[in-house]
């Protein structure tokens, strides 16, 4: 797995692209990067996962983790950007689909109704 | 029926390795559907970090075992471990997605997310740790 | 060290898993070079397709075992297979490649390969069958 | 592995494009292949191996027979397209590469001098 960390010029949001294979080995860097982030006061995020081929419950756990922390804040949110169907469909089958914002790109996750 | 079987020391960073070995003996003739092969690396990757982890400490010097099974109309797949064992059925079950304290759990997605993904998935003890056993149907031969 | 095994059923089709599995279990902390993993995939390629051809027709029914060896300074394979075992100082070598009868010979070029690719083969005979033994040394860490 | 045949307007020589892994498993296709086009009396053939990422003995076996029969006929000859280092360095270690008429490209293979 690979981690990019980007500011965008939108609304305060940062985009964290991550690339490759999220699972059970690699899922703790993305965790750290979330929390650090959020505990830093970046509680607007989007995760990029266009170029995520794999991922397990080991990282749709810190997803989750994620989206907790930063609704915690007026404002905050975890969001995803994710249209590869193999990772929409494992996040239809465990219900997450209800839990995070999905949007097909940065603007879509940026500007859709918080939940 | 052709069997392969791979041992591995339980470590996370094994799992990769796993995933690639199944994938491509699932492959083989008669193939599994690309979107089932999808299915299995995730079952599989969920049975086999689980297996890695009831591991520690105890038998952090053996091996998980994974083994194949291919046979014309299913392809199965055991995750053989030497952990404490535990019980399927006494697991709690995760909040609605849309109740609020959804959120409070970061993990407990192994086993829901193996049910929905196989077609057949059984846990069985093993004198010494756990069997668990996971099925994926072929689909039937185009006829000719 | 660490040690992972793969039994696969001597059929042909199976290379491309074992290549996989090989070069993968190599790549893994500390990693060979990708040129020595190239001569790794091949020299495991030949011993293997060795190994299955000697099950041929007797042990039809029997694995044949690969199982890597990762050490710090070195990473080791072993293939063993149950067929009826060979001498390989009695092979006889292949003509100069500038002598004309050097086009008579479509095989013979599996154990010298493996010879020229690896940093040390032995073959082991083992009971009812054969080991081979193929080391590549790993690149001495950077200094920190 | 994969194979492709096209005639060229060079000189009467076939190409045949090959990709992949040609191994013990799929050798085989690639000696017909050879065989049937040499015995049908196309003996100008170049196999082009720029899309093959991986070739053991048994194919370069196949290629030594196609060589010897091709190499039969007046002016027949089985040449090699290959630039790729991992497949030059098996040719290499085998002592092949003096054997084959290798060329970086079917220009290069087709105008070399024989052998
Ligand atoms: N092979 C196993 N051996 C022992 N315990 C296991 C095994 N597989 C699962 N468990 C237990 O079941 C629990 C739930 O597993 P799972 O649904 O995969 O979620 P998670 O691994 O995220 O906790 C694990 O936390 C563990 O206690
Ligand atoms: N594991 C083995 N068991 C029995 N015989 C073997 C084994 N490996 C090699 N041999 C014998 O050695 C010969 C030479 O092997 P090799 O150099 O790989 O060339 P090739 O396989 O093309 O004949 C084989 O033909 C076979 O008779």
């Amino acid at each position: 797995m690979e981690l990019e960390i980007q500011d965008t010029d939108v609304q305060g949001w940062t985009v964290v692209t991550a690339s490759g294979e999220i699972d059970v080995a690699t899922a703790p860097e993305l965790r750290d990067r979330l929390t650090d982030l959020i505990e830093a006061g970046t509680t607007r995020v989007i995760v990029d996962m266009e170029d995520v081929d794999f991922i397990d419950s080991t990282g749709l756990g810190v997803l989750v983790g994620g989206v907790r922390r930063a609704r915690g804040s007026e404002g905050g949110d975890v969001r995803l950007v994710c249209t590869n169907p193999r990772i929409l469909k494992v996040l239809q089958a465990t219900g997450l689909h209800e839990v995070f914002i999905i949007g097909a790109d940065v603007d879509e996750a940026v500007s859709a109704e918080p939940r | 029926m052709a069997e392969i079987v791979l041992e591995i020391p339980p470590r996370l960073d094994y799992l990769a390795v796993v995933r690639l070995v199944v994938a491509t003996a699932a492959a083989l003739d008669p193939p599994l559907p690309e979107s089932r092969l999808d299915d299995l690396r995730l079952a599989v990757t969920e049975a086999c970090s689980n297996a890695i982890k009831a591991h520690r400490p105890e038998a952090a010097d053996q091996p998980v075992v994974i083994s194949c099974h291919l046979d014309e109309d299913r392809f199965r797949v055991d995750i053989r471990d030497r952990g404490p064992g535990f019980d399927p059925d006494a697991l709690r079950s995760l909040p609605a997605p849309t109740d609020p304290s959804r959120l409070q759990h970061e993990s407990g997605l192994g086993i829901p997310l193996i049910k929905v993904l196989t077609d057949d998935v059984t846990f069985q003890p093993a004198g010494d740790g756990t069997i668990v056993s996971m099925t994926l149907k072929r689909p039937p031969a185009p006829p000719i």
